[in-house]
């Protein structure tokens, strides 16, 4: 985080301690291993090959959980139906990052943004067409999914999220 | 103390390398445990879960865990040491009247963390660590030394143990594997390799992967949910000093202090006949003899002299014990359910004749620094 | 079931961004004086049972008890730790409300400690491992560790805030100036609190709005410190504390509710909270301990409070949800001065974990001002008479919430 | 039923520390600089602890810093040992082909042990209760390890 952020520091009243040395130790996460089971995940990363969205419903209390989770905690069963999922969302709410680009050591503001598909009861990490002004970003906004070319059944399938505009023609739709 | 009632269990099995997820795992034991006692979800009222960040390789480990330990909208939190510790806290919540059901879940995967490293991450950073000379390996080294030099006990007496416990965990379907071994001579054991000299491999209680639940409940909720509840009738813990070096290794001053404040809540004089059998968190077939002796069951240096078979005078860790199979967190939660299920009649092909009385104990530190002990009850 | 429960007692170390003259059982050592030396009674001999608790992985020391056993006096007596990452001192008080309350023979007078030194550990490091199982879920599903750091916005805590930030400020309509308000007024309260860390006495509004932003709507000038520190409770029994102290303060409620996380779910999956600042956790926390303490008007009946809030939106969004005023007016009363040290509801008069923030010590040390506050005997004393007050504290992936809630008489009902 | 997948991840960071020692320590280590040891003394009990610290753990009294100092000299007594082949660090733990001795000794004059390795020792002549002195490491940093270990005396 350190490096690639900007750090500048407040003026406060400070008390000098005496320094000691210290001793050094490493906490090495390399040594570890993290252990999931994803058999979950299959159908939905098959479908995601046919650029199509799925999600996981939770038969006790019809929460769909996008992307799908092995068991629902507020059920405490395994979830075990499929439902299919629209491609669009809405964003439940973002924040900009201003991260320095390693290369040149500007800081680019970029927004990172929650969506909820439509039709889902969780939200997930995302980015936005770069496309997308940031400072237009705001909650509830309609997002649509934007596919990468070629598909090959992973999560970076969704390359983004696109704008979907959000002209009056729907509402008309709704109203009939 | 009021009476807590135990009205539910359940134990994966232990694997040295599990084809487990760790919320699956989790999940299994805790969802295991409210079905074999006809509960759901929402009479969960607290949660505590036993689980360690640098065994975990996560910061706040319990924070995901949460909805795989049944913890989604209940009290939750979470004791660092021992699985024992953890039921201790849960017992408090009930004890407090706060709360009318505890599920306590405790466990790990040691398969997916650098057991001996994680382990001298407890020693002191500015003293011992950077050298490294003191771990959980040597310390058992010099335990076990400390304690054949003081009162002359032969190597052989202590292999017999690992020989006793390895035999047990035979009987065990949910021991390790690894562990279980019918066949096994003392003489095997001594000629196995060195892991700290005197200690041999086979002493060693090998860590492995494993989760266990356990459900707690007041005695009035507890007589409405099972028929054979088995009750804690006396708790104590205590902890030592931490230096080696200022301790007495060849006894356990925590473990006797423990002991005391069990047996005064618990009204027991003599432990040795009140008491049917114990099941003991030993590290090391010789810190079984340690804390045997410093429960008070046999004299100072005496612990091999007492017949500790399943068919023997005092039958002790007719499970396995640790050298059963050790999943760092969960084992002392492991003794407390094998107890559990001694009392109630449940533990098949291990079974000890009519035990109505049990201790069961967790430790946590090197050479036992800080040890835990319960006494069970069986009966209405 | 269960007894009475006090607080007699609560200390701190000082604080600062290097406590380099201490190892941290020396840290840990100055709060238990601190803690002790308000209650010339009780020596550390009398202590019959502790509770711990600390951060471990921001450190490097797992179960530091250990080895610090006998700078606590801990040696040959029992010792439990309870940690919960952010709401490790809140779990850690209310562990040892619980020690007590449970009536375990020969446990009457307990310590809980909560500690950290952050100047030794890798703080980021630390935050990044909270979801780093999580995260290398979604890397073997296909998304690049490189995008991953992004997508969490560079750090767990401040990242989860900040979209929390964004929620909370749509929900409320509040603007940038009232955040720097709350961090204004913390600070100016840490100026007065001998052991706080950030003391700036003469900050304006101008100058937290002029630092660069972390991620939006978090400015620089706004997040709390990384602080060493450590802080010292004494529970114990009606009785003792009647003997102890002038005014011993009960602790009539605690509560510590898990939510689903929040941003991020387990397993690589989708979280379950769909507006992180609707806070389900600490509402259903701030029930259950105010059902205990019989607290039915929360809004009337508390007298002073102490947020868990390292980001100001968090402060005004906990004061909301844990009942204290109504939905989206926080930030008003802070500009009515409501919330100031001569207010009706005075908050974070310590400065909050805004202004002081060694992890492991801070979640408790929100009830113990709280408690000192009843007391009288708070560092920034507020001039009104405190009777009832609250401690509150979150921590994991937004998702853990503890909750104390203290008055100076018994209001829980034993039956 | 689809086939059970179990993914194993490897952690790929690593988070650094540096431990303030505290004053205590650092007195300690800066006569390690001078190949020296130090211990200090309860004021209530008379024992004298190595590593120095700041409460007595039997007594529960402080040992102020700027009293009961007390130069320890370069010997000792074996107390204890083990031989072990495993080798830990922070990071793993494996077993090696040459065993290490590990002694437990106590400092004349001090009432607690201190634990290091026993150099230029068959196991066979290590005896409980030998006396022994500290060889120092030719350059000393002021830490831990400036003992080498303990030989024969």
């Amino acid at each position: 985080m350190s490096k690639r952020t900007q750090r500048k520091s407040m003026e406060y009243i400070k008390k000098d301690y005496v320094r000691t040395r210290t001793t050094p130790g490493s906490w090495y996460l390399s040594s570890y291993k993290y252990k999931f089971n994803i058999t979950h995940f299959k159908p939905f990363l098959d479908k995601l090959k046919e650029r199509k969205l799925v999600g996981l419903q939770c038969s006790s209390c019809n929460r769909v959980f996008f992307p799908p989770r092995i068991i629902c905690g507020k059920c405490m069963v395994k979830p075990d139906q499929w439902v299919d999922l629209r491609e669009t969302g809405r964003v439940a709410t973002f924040t900009i990052t201003y991260l320095k680009d390693p290369e040149t050591g500007e800081v680019v503001e970029r927004p990172i943004v929650l969506v909820q598909q439509d039709g889902s009861d969780t939200t997930f990490t995302a980015e936005l067409n770069p496309g997308v002004n940031y400072k237009d970003t705001y909650i509830g906004m309609p997002v649509k999914v934007h596919w990468v070319e070629e598909p090959t059944g992973g999560l970076m399938d969704i390359l983004y999220y696109d704008l979907v505009e959000d002209d009056s023609k729907d509402l008309k739709l709704r109203k009939d | 103390m009021q009476k807590v009632g135990i009205v539910g269990y359940y134990q994966v099995k232990l694997y040295s390398d599990a084809n487990y997820g760790r919320y699956e795992m989790i999940f299994e034991a805790v969802r295991g445990a409210l079905d074999k006692a006809g509960l759901k979800k929402k009479d969960i009222t607290t949660v505590i879960s036993c689980t360690n960040d640098y065994y975990d390789g996560r910061t706040i480990s319990n924070s995901f865990a949460v909805e795989a330990g049944g913890a989604y909208l209940a009290d939750e939190s979470k004791v660092e040491m021992d699985g024992a510790h953890a039921l201790l806290y849960g017992m408090m919540r009930i004890l407090s009247g706060n709360h009318k059901l505890a599920v306590i879940w405790a466990g790990s995967m040691a398969s997916c963390f650098p057991y001996h490293s994680a382990r001298l991450f407890e020693t002191d950073p500015t003293w011992e660590r950077p050298t490294a000379y003191v771990n959980d390996i040597t310390a058992l080294g010099f335990q076990m030394r400390a304690y054949m030099n003081k009162f002359g006990v032969s190597a052989e007496e202590i292999a017999g143990i690992a020989v006793k416990n390895r035999k047990n965990a035979s009987k065990n379907p949910l021991a390790l594997k690894e562990a279980q071994n019918p066949n096994l001579t003392v003489k095997d054991v001594l000629n196995s390799e060195t892991y700290a000299d005197p200690v041999r491999e086979l002493m060693v209680a090998q860590p492995c992967d494993g989760v266990a639940a356990l459900l707690l409940a007041p005695e009035k909720q507890a007589l409405k949910i099972t028929d054979k509840p088995v009750w804690i009738t006396g708790v104590g813990y205590n902890q030592d000093a931490y230096y080696l070096g200022d301790r007495n290794l060849a006894e356990s001053k925590s473990m006797e202090l423990a002991s005391k404040m069990a047996y005064k809540t618990a009204g027991i004089k003599d432990p040795l006949k009140e008491i049917d059998i114990a099941e003991i968190f030993e590290s090391a077939a010789h810190e079984e003899l340690i804390l045997k002796e410093a429960l008070g069951l046999t004299d100072k240096g005496e612990g091999p002299s007492l017949n500790s078979e399943i068919n023997g005078e005092f039958p002790i860790n007719p499970s396995g014990g640790a050298i059963g199979g050790n999943p760092p967190c969960g084992t002392g939660l492991i003794r407390i359910i094998e107890a559990t299920k001694q009392i109630r009649g449940e533990a098949n092909g291990y079974q000890v004749k009519n035990v109505n009385k049990a201790i069961a104990s967790g430790q946590i530190g090197m050479c036992a620094q800080n040890n835990i002990i319960y006494i069970l009850e069986g009966g209405n | 079931m269960g007894r009475q429960v006090c607080i007699a007692s609560a200390g701190f170390s000082e604080h600062a961004s290097k406590r380099s003259d201490v190892s941290m059982p020396e840290l840990v050592s100055e709060a238990i004086e601190d803690c002790l030396k308000k209650v010339p009674s009780v020596s550390i001999n009398d202590i019959d049972a502790f509770v711990n608790g600390n951060m471990p992985a921001f450190e490097g020391a797992n179960i530091p008890e250990l080895w610090m056993t006998d700078w606590m006096g801990a040696r040959n007596k029992p010792l439990m730790r309870i940690t919960t990452g952010g709401t490790t001192g809140g779990s850690v008080a209310i562990g040892g409300y619980y020690t007590v309350a449970a009536e375990l023979p020969g446990i009457d007078t307990i310590l809980a400690i909560g500690f950290e030194q952050q100047s030794q550990g890798d703080t980021s490091t630390g935050l990044a491992s909270v979801a780093y199982g999580e995260i290398s879920v979604l890397n073997t599903l296909g998304i690049t560790y490189d995008q991953l750091t992004q997508l969490l916005s560079a750090g767990a805590a401040i990242g989860v805030a900040s979209y929390q930030a964004t929620n909370y400020m749509r929900r409320s309509k509040i603007t940038e100036e009232d955040l720097a308000r709350v961090v204004v007024q913390n600070r100016h309260n840490a100026a007065k609190t001998w052991w706080a860390h950030l003391k700036m006495p003469d900050l304006t509004i101008e100058d937290v709005l002029e630092t660069p932003y972390i991620s939006y709507p978090l400015r620089y000038g706004m997040v709390c410190p990384a602080s060493d520190g450590a802080c010292a409770m004494l529970f114990t029994t009606e009785q003792k504390a009647k003997d102890l102290c002038d005014i011993p303060v009960y602790v009539n409620g605690v509560g510590s509710v898990a939510n689903e996380t929040g941003v991020l779910g387990y397993n690589g999956s989708g979280a379950g909270q769909l507006d992180t600042s609707e806070q389900l956790g600490a509402k259903k926390s701030a029930e259950l301990a105010f059902g205990q303490a019989g607290i039915s008007f929360p809004r009337k009946e508390i007298d002073y409070a102490e947020v868990y809030s390292p980001f100001p939106n968090q402060e005004l969004m906990w004061i909301e949800r844990l009942g204290l005023f109504e939905e989206n007016t926080a930030s008003e009363m802070y500009e009515n001065g409501v919330t100031a040290l001569n207010g009706e509801l005075p908050i974070n008069c310590s400065g909050g974990v805004n202004s002081t923030n060694a992890i492991g010590a801070s979640a408790m040390e929100r009830p113990a001002v709280a408690a000192l506050q009843i007391m009288g005997k708070a560092s920034n004393q507020v001039p009104k008479t405190v009777h009832t007050a609250i401690g509150h504290g979150w921590g994991g992936v937004i998702n853990l919430i503890t909750m104390m809630v203290m008055s100076d008489k018994p209001t829980r009902k034993i039956n | 039923m689809t086939e059970k997948i179990v993914v194993a991840n490897k952690g790929l960071i690593k988070a650094d520390f540096a431990f303030w020692v505290g004053r205590y320590m650092d007195k300690l280590f800066d006569a390690f600089e001078n190949k020296k040891i130090v211990g200090n003394k309860c004021p209530k009990c008379g024992d004298v602890f190595v590593p120095p610290r700041k409460i007595c753990g039997k007594c529960n009294v402080t040992i102020p810093f700027d009293q009961n100092w007390v130069n320890l000299p370069n010997t000792g007594t074996l107390k204890n040992y083990t031989i072990t082949y495993y080798k830990i660090n922070d990071r793993t733990s494996r077993k090696v082909k040459k065993h290490q001795t590990i002694g437990m000794v106590q400092i004349d004059g001090s009432n607690t042990s201190i634990i290091y390795r026993l150099l230029n020792m068959e196991p066979e002549e290590v005896k409980v209760g030998m006396k022994l002195k500290i060889l120092w490491e030719e350059k000393t940093r002021g830490a831990p390890s400036d003992i080498k270990g303990f030989v024969k005396f």
